[in-house]
């Protein structure tokens, strides 16, 4: 395989006593796509965002493109093109959806190519061009979902990491956005990914991890992945009911220590 | 069959720009309709217009045949009309019997009864027709938990709860299954069948291509606003309008 | 050894908003304490000083007169420093039967209701009969006078709207109007406009310092060249440099003159010693310093007359004696000059009319009024 | 006569103006209501004064009272608003005005509270027309909040800097996630506003010649009102709040008297927010979509 | 009891009631930054109505809350128009235009002030300080309580439950402005002597600055943040000049350590704010 773009190595990180993620490593090699599964709680979200920065892991390294980023301020990460499309679209509603765009490519200097790009995110989604002086706060749920991940295009990643973006989307879009996916793979992206939609998910990708509370419980080429039982376990065989339970003995042991 | 609500040309601008266009469609009491349609479709909206967040452009709701447009938004739960929310809109601070509590202020009998103070007659009605909910669905655990602690799956469903606590006859759900995972939906599945056992009428805006055609009987799907089709799931799936503009190719089904 | 002792309690203000007027009294005060112990006390006792800082704050002021009263068995107090405090500490004072005689304030009639309460403060209405009777004395023009005043402090609305225009009156000169402010006014723009407008020859002031200098000031701006003249209310000693070049001219009245005698000229010389030592950021005494000082002697005095002893089971009946003794004192020579007690409580004393020139207070004239 | 009446309420206005897009600036762009402004505006007023008194030249004497504004604004940032990133937004209000309380309590204990007379740097900087009497400081302060409004107002919606701005003030979370040097833009930020606030005290100080520990409360709140009648966020509503808060003054103070001052000002404010929740120049609130 | 403290008590006790004053309407999202011109109207109307009637203190004083609640009622419903930040200036222009009428106001004395005639004893102060503080307690027994956290965390949902959100504002406005009456009056007959300069701007945000500093989340905060407020700068009393500057930086490095305030609901829901922030911006 060609060279890593993102290397993880024994990531932990707490809410407060919480553990929420202990000792996660995980690795995305250039123009791969990676994607991440486990049951809700599981600590993929905060597995995104220690990588991103957002919060701060208790333990670890990272290595993006060669370089030790653990120390590294979000924006520095972002300029490097280590980019996040955010669990919760978390548009900006107070302000246009051109000015969301824009806002996504606030640390670039190539005005007129930010422009360009601009346009082809208008070209893909009809919707967000119909109202882009319009205040983001009147768009529907999906095309919340579209100007997240319009906004994170723009930031020129090398990495991009998304969290969910199939949530809220049209069968017809979710289908158009997997194959967008791949589309951008290809002319050279890297990509993590994360899904409650698994089968989608571990179709287009090339390697997947299984995470269970907090910790990696599988990982391997995508395909066997999705043939083992293991994932069955993790992912699809216990109620929220049964995971809840175990993160309440989680969070007690978080309290005892 | 008698039409618990019936919605008659009804249009919504925004801005010059119209989201819903002349749309008339019913719900029959006691079943389960869905709303579907692409993103942007203007479903949201529908809901938004029932339970009174925008005012009508024009056009009828009725709700047992009396028309509801000029009700204002806070009485339209009294009429049996309830719903949940696409982003899930709990107070995350109060526990999750509290947030239900607020669920009940339509079975206030008298204004003056709020001063009682309640919290020393633990078993009031209130708390335990919340607390017996909660056990219904197997979410008891979670009682005094403050909501903004619980997993997103349960958060989902304890505003449902808090919707179904108001008795209505009429419940609104967008988007339930939207970020929960398989054996989340399918214990929403669940639920939702006992609430229509109990004889709620569901209107569901939903994705999930699975769960809508195992819950609805009827279908109704919009594109601009506008209603292009009508009518079971099995129906709706092969037209050919609603397969361009919304299901794909590649059908979910 | 508390019971060979006698306590008066000091109500100071040396926080808040009047600081800057009162931080020294404490200062004057103590000089007060330490030259009678050092001559032998009084009765054969010496005196102490328990202290309390109200910041100003009325409700702090009742707290001060209850301690002083309840928990220190003090025999009198001097204090509190503002009008606001003393409405609020002379009716607790009343309720507790102990004395307190306020330094500074001079708001009409605050202590007239309560028999227990003084002031060693002038009448304002006294004060500026005095200061016109100078100038009318002196031949200065007097056609027309305007009187300028701030709205929202009692003794200023109480000089700019009754004490003013009465004794206006008493000297036949014609009032042309009125412009008001607030205590706190920064911005003079508009009053000095109408002041122009009504162009009178002398402009009576109702207000504190600060506004006056700010009223000087934009009459200079505004090039309306008139001769303003007030009470109390403005007593500063640095008033004239204050005005920073307006105001040339004023004529105030005062209970204090620095340059009056030997004994106000030692006096000033050992106060700026003790202040240069305690680092209050000004050496100069002003009239509540000197008015501190003064109540100081005459409780003194009046615990002299009354045979006090400091006995906690007389307490009591020794506070209603120095009442009663400082009810009856005639004439009392004091620093500031000779102190009568009136009716209502206020103090009788020389008033010195001075006139702002050239960056300082010079003596106009010298009268007492009865 | 009212000519010169009408004068002096746009010469009083433009101080009002000055506080006013200071507090815009906090909470308008930043959504903190930061009561810390009118400290840093006496803190300038202050500083100068004692660099002056201390024999400072007075470029040197504002050089360093603009120095120190910038500092308790860093100060203010560090210990204000970037604790209370997760909290109620009411949380840092109480800090800030826990600063106010602070600053001007070591003002007094430093310099004492008396009001302290500003030497005129030049003799007589007015100008006059005829009969009609300008301040030229006062006038100095209108032009320059005029000019700094519209540079802040353009930059705000046209610029990167603007929108990354923009976004912090919505939600401080979203914005570090989107890669906004959250720290770095607004520290900046706080420091320009008490930059501006720092002009603002010196010019009061240069206008009416006098400075004191309290100066900067009383202009604070008409300073807000004048924001809060133009609308929040709305930096020409600011202006026009100002001068019309310092226009109805002196009106009222020539017509009806000073005690009807803060009877018409503030009941104007009430009338006005009633009348028009939003403010004048403010957006219609819609009703958010769900 | 010593003079001294009983005197401090009985600040504790004013200021206590204040602070509840601030609380309930702050409870429903209402940050009342004009409590003190509903101080003033209780305050004047009570001490009207001992000296000119000759009524007996506490029917004043019960008199004097209510004066300030029908007002609030009267104005609420235009000023609920506002929100947020406006709905704190409206009622911070309301308190200066009632202090500026009192201060006008020559048959309860105008700038001069008003002398009371009749003095209350600490105990009346204290007991009815404890009164107002059950009731507070007693009601956040009740659904009220609940509901008026709906109304400030999202009157749109609340309205759409049912929630009659005007009306619980008013509620809320005029309740807290009845206490903050009370309160007035008290203050009015334990000091014997008001003025109208003495209710100003400064004395709303102080009392604001109680119940923040005690938190919001609790009904024991505002007791808290009040006793803070009065202790606090008596124990400072030695450092005499420098105390009102120590307990300003005190204020500070407690708010950037505690931005909850000091009274939260126990530990465990401390972490529930972390997850409902975020649990709020994700959603
Ligand atoms: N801000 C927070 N404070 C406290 N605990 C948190 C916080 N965010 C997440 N957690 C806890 O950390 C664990 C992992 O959460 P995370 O959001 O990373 O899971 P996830 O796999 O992304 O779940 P989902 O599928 O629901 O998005 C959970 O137990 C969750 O309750
Ligand atoms: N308050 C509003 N102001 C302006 N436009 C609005 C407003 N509310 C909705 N719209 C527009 O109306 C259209 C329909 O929105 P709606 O939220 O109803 O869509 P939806 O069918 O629910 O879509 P989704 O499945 O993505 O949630 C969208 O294009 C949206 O931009
Ligand atoms: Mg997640
Ligand atoms: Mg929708």
């Amino acid at each position: 395989m060609s060279e890593l773009i993102l290397k993880a190595e024994s990531l932990s990180a707490c809410y407060g006593r919480v553990e929420a993620l202990s000792d996660v490593s995980l690795q995305v090699a250039r123009g791969e796509i990676v994607t991440v599964v486990g049951a809700n709680g599981a600590g993929k979200s905060t597995l995104l965002q220690s990588i991103l920065g957002a919060v701060s892991p208790k333990a670890g390294k990272l290595t993006f493109a060669g370089q030790d980023i653990t120390r590294w301020p979000i924006y520095r990460r972002i300029e490097e093109g280590l980019v996040l499309v955010p669990e919760g679209r978390r548009i900006l509603v107070s302000m246009t959806i051109e000015e969301n765009l824009l806002l996504g490519a606030h640390m670039r200097r190539d005005k007129i190519a930010v422009r360009r790009e601009i346009g082809g995110i208008y070209d893909r989604f009809p919707n967000l061009a119909q109202r882009r002086n319009h205040n983001a706060s009147c768009l529907s749920g999906g095309e919340q979902q579209m100007l997240a991940l319009g906004r994170a295009l723009l930031a020129k990643p090398q990495l991009l990491m998304m969290d969910e973006p199939s949530l809220g989307l049209s069968p017809l879009f979710v289908q158009r956005l997997f194959e967008l996916i791949q589309a951008y793979n290809r002319e050279g992206l890297s990509i993590l990914l994360i899904e409650q939609n698994t089968a989608n998910a571990l179709r287009i990708a090339h390697r997947a991890t299984v995470l269970e509370l907090g910790r990696v419980a599988l990982e391997g080429d995508a395909a066997s992945v999705a043939g083992s039982t293991g994932l069955q376990e993790a992912y699809l065989g216990g109620t929220s009911r049964e995971v809840m339970e175990v993160d309440h003995k989680r969070k007690s042991v978080g309290r005892r220590s | 069959m008698t039409m618990l609500l019936s919605i008659q040309s009804l249009c919504k601008t925004f801005g010059g720009l119209e989201v819903v266009r002349d749309l008339s469609f019913d719900v029959p009491d006691g079943t389960a309709t869905a709303l579907i349609g692409p993103n942007g479709a203007g479903k949201t909206t529908v809901f938004n217009l029932i339970s009174g967040v925008y005012p009508v452009t024009s056009g009828s709701i009725r709700m047992c045949g009396v028309d509801i447009v000029d009700l204002p938004s806070r009485h339209r739960i009294g009429r049996g009309i309830a719903r949940s929310f696409q982003n899930i809109r709990l107070i995350p601070r109060l526990s999750v019997i509290d947030n239900l509590l607020i669920g009940q202020h339509v079975k206030l009998k008298r204004p003056l009864d709020v001063l009682r103070p309640f919290r020393f007659a633990r078993d009031h009605e209130w708390i335990r027709a919340a607390k017996a909910e909660l056990s219904a669905f197997g979410l008891s655990q979670y009682d005094d938990e403050p909501v903004g602690l619980l997993p997103y799956g349960v958060r989902k469903r304890v505003d449902l709860i808090r919707a179904t606590l108001s008795s209505p006859s009429l419940l609104m759900l967008d988007e339930p299954a939207a970020g929960l995972n398989a054996s989340e939906t399918r214990e929403l599945h669940r639920h939702l069948d006992i609430l229509r056992e109990r004889g709620t009428t569901l209107l569901i805006i939903e994705h999930d291509m699975h769960f809508i055609r195992s819950i609805c009987e009827q279908i109704v799907v919009l594109n601009f606003g506008c209603k292009i089709a009508e009518g079971p799931f099995d129906q709706v799936r092969t037209d050919q309008q609603v397969s361009e503009a919304y299901l794909g190719t590649e059908r979910a089904t | 050894h508390d019971d060979e002792e006698l306590v008066i309690g000091l109500a100071m203000s040396n926080t808040g908003t009047f600081v800057s007027v009162a931080n020294a009294n404490e200062i004057a005060v103590d000089m007060a304490a330490d030259e009678i112990n050092r001559a032998g006390g009084i009765n054969g006792m010496p005196i102490r000083i328990v202290k309390f800082d109200t910041g100003g704050d009325p409700k702090q002021a009742v707290l001060a007169v209850e301690q002083f009263a309840r928990d220190k068995r003090a025999l009198a107090v001097v204090g509190p420093f503002s009008s606001s405090e003393a409405r609020v500490a002379f009716s607790a004072g009343e309720r507790l039967g102990i004395v307190q005689m306020s330094m500074s304030s001079s708001a009409p009639g605050v202590a007239a209701p309560f028999k227990y309460a003084f002031r060693n403060t002038v009448d304002e209405g006294l004060v500026i009969e005095i200061v016109l009777k100078a100038m009318r004395a002196k031949n200065l023009i007097m056609g027309k006078a305007a009187i300028a005043y701030a709205t929202d402090d009692a003794v200023s609305k109480a000089v700019g709207t009754a004490v003013l225009p009465e004794a206006l009156v008493k000297v036949a000169v014609p009032v042309s109007g009125f412009v008001d402010f607030p205590y706190k006014a920064f911005d003079m723009s508009a009053q000095v406009s109408r002041l122009a407008q009504l162009k009178p020859d002398i402009v009576g002031v109702g207000a504190p310092p600060e506004a006056m200098i700010n009223l000087a000031k934009e009459m200079k701006r505004q090039g309306v060249d008139v001769r303003l003249f007030a009470g109390t209310t403005v007593g500063d000693p640095d008033l004239p440099i204050r005005f920073g070049g307006a105001g040339e001219g004023t004529i105030i009245g005062s209970p204090f003159y620095s340059d009056l005698n030997d004994a106000v000229r030692t006096f000033a010389k050992s106060f700026a010693k003790r202040a240069e030592v305690a680092k209050i950021g000004r050496t100069v005494p002003n009239q509540t310093d000197i008015s501190s000082y003064d109540i100081v002697y005459l409780y003194a005095e009046a615990m002299k007359r009354a045979g006090v002893t400091g006995e906690p089971s007389k307490i009591a009946a020794e506070r209603t004696a120095i009442r009663d003794e400082l009810r009856k004192m005639k004439e009392y020579p004091a620093l500031g000059g000779k102190i009568t007690f009136r009716e209502n409580g206020d103090a009788i004393k020389p008033i010195y009319v001075l006139e702002a020139k050239g960056g300082r207070w010079t003596l106009f004239d010298q009268l007492t009024a009865d | 006569m009212i000519s010169q009446q009408i004068v002096n309420g746009f010469m009083l206005g433009g101080v009002y103006v000055m506080i006013a897009v200071a507090f815009t600036l906090a909470i308008g762009v930043l959504n903190f209501l930061n009561f810390s402004i009118p400290g840093i505006f006496m803190i300038a007023g202050m500083v100068s004064w004692a660099a002056l008194r201390g024999g400072q030249h007075w470029p040197i004497a504002f050089g360093i009272a603009l120095a120190a504004s910038a500092a308790v604004g860093v100060a203010v940032y560090l210990l204000t608003y970037r604790p209370s990133s997760d909290s109620d937004p009411d949380v840092p209000l109480v800090s800030s005005l826990g600063f106010l309380v602070l600053l001007e309590n070591l003002i007094i204990l430093w310099l004492g509270s008396d009001q302290q007379s500003f030497p005129a740097l030049i003799v007589d900087f007015n100008w006059r027309f005829g009969s009609i009497i300008i301040g030229g400081a006062q006038l100095l302060s209108l032009v320059l909040s005029l000019a700094f409004v519209i540079a802040l107002s353009l930059s705000l919606r046209f610029t990167n800097l603007g929108r990354q701005v923009r976004a912090i003030a919505e939600n401080r979370r979203t914005a570090t996630i989107l890669g906004v040097n959250v720290g770095s833009v607004v520290s900046r930020l706080f420091v320009l506003s008490a930059l501006f606030t720092g002009i603002g005290g010196i010019l009061f100080a240069i206008s009416y010649l006098q400075v004191s520990s309290s100066m900067g409360e009383s202009i604070g709140f008409k300073g807000i009102s004048a924001m809060i009648i133009g609308g929040m966020g709305n930096i020409w509503g600011a202006v026009a709040g100002g001068l019309l808060i310092g226009l109805v003054e002196i009106l009222s103070t020539q017509f009806l008297g000073a005690d009807f001052v803060n009877i018409s000002v503030y009941g104007l404010l009430l009338a006005l927010l009633i009348a028009k929740p939003e403010g004048l120049f403010g957006p219609v609130a819609a009703r958010e979509k769900l | 009891m010593s003079g001294y403290q009983t005197g401090i008590i009985v600040l504790l006790a004013l200021n206590t009631i204040a602070a509840y004053g601030v609380y309930l309407p702050m409870s429903a999202g209402q940050l009342n930054l004009g409590i003190a011109g509903f101080m003033a109207i209780g305050a004047y109307a009570a001490a009207y109505l001992t000296n000119a009637c000759g009524w007996p203190p506490s029917a004043a004083i019960g008199a004097g809350g209510a004066t300030a609640a029908i007002l609030a009622f009267a104005v609420a419903m235009p000023m609920l128009r506002t929100q947020g930040i406006y709905l704190s200036l409206a009622t911070f222009a309301l308190g200066q235009v009632i202090s500026a009428i009192f201060l006008n106001l020559d048959i309860v004395g105008g700038a001069a002030g008003y002398p009371v005639a009749t003095h209350i004893e600490a105990s009346v102060v204290v007991s009815a300080a404890t009164l107002v503080v059950s009731l507070v307690w007693l009601m956040s027994t009740t659904r009220l309580t609940v509901y008026f956290a709906a109304v400030k965390n999202d009157p749109l949902v609340a309205d759409l439950l049912g929630l009659n959100v005007k009306a619980l504002g008013v509620a809320a406005l005029t309740v807290g402005a009845g206490i903050a009456g009370v309160g007035g009056a008290l203050y009015a007959h334990y000091f014997n002597y008001i003025e109208a300069q003495y209710f100003g701007v400064m004395l709303s945000t102080y009392t604001v600055l109680y119940v923040l500093l005690g938190g919001t989340q609790s009904v024991w905060g505002p007791l808290v943040g009040a006793a803070i407020f009065t202790l606090v700068p008596e124990a400072l009393r030695s450092s005499s000049q420098w105390r009102y500057a120590i307990f300003a930086l005190f204020i500070i490095v407690f708010m950037a350590l505690r931005p909850q305030g000091l009274l939260t609901r126990g530990l465990s829901r401390q972490r529930t704010q972390a997850r409902a922030q975020s649990g709020s911006t994700n959603s």
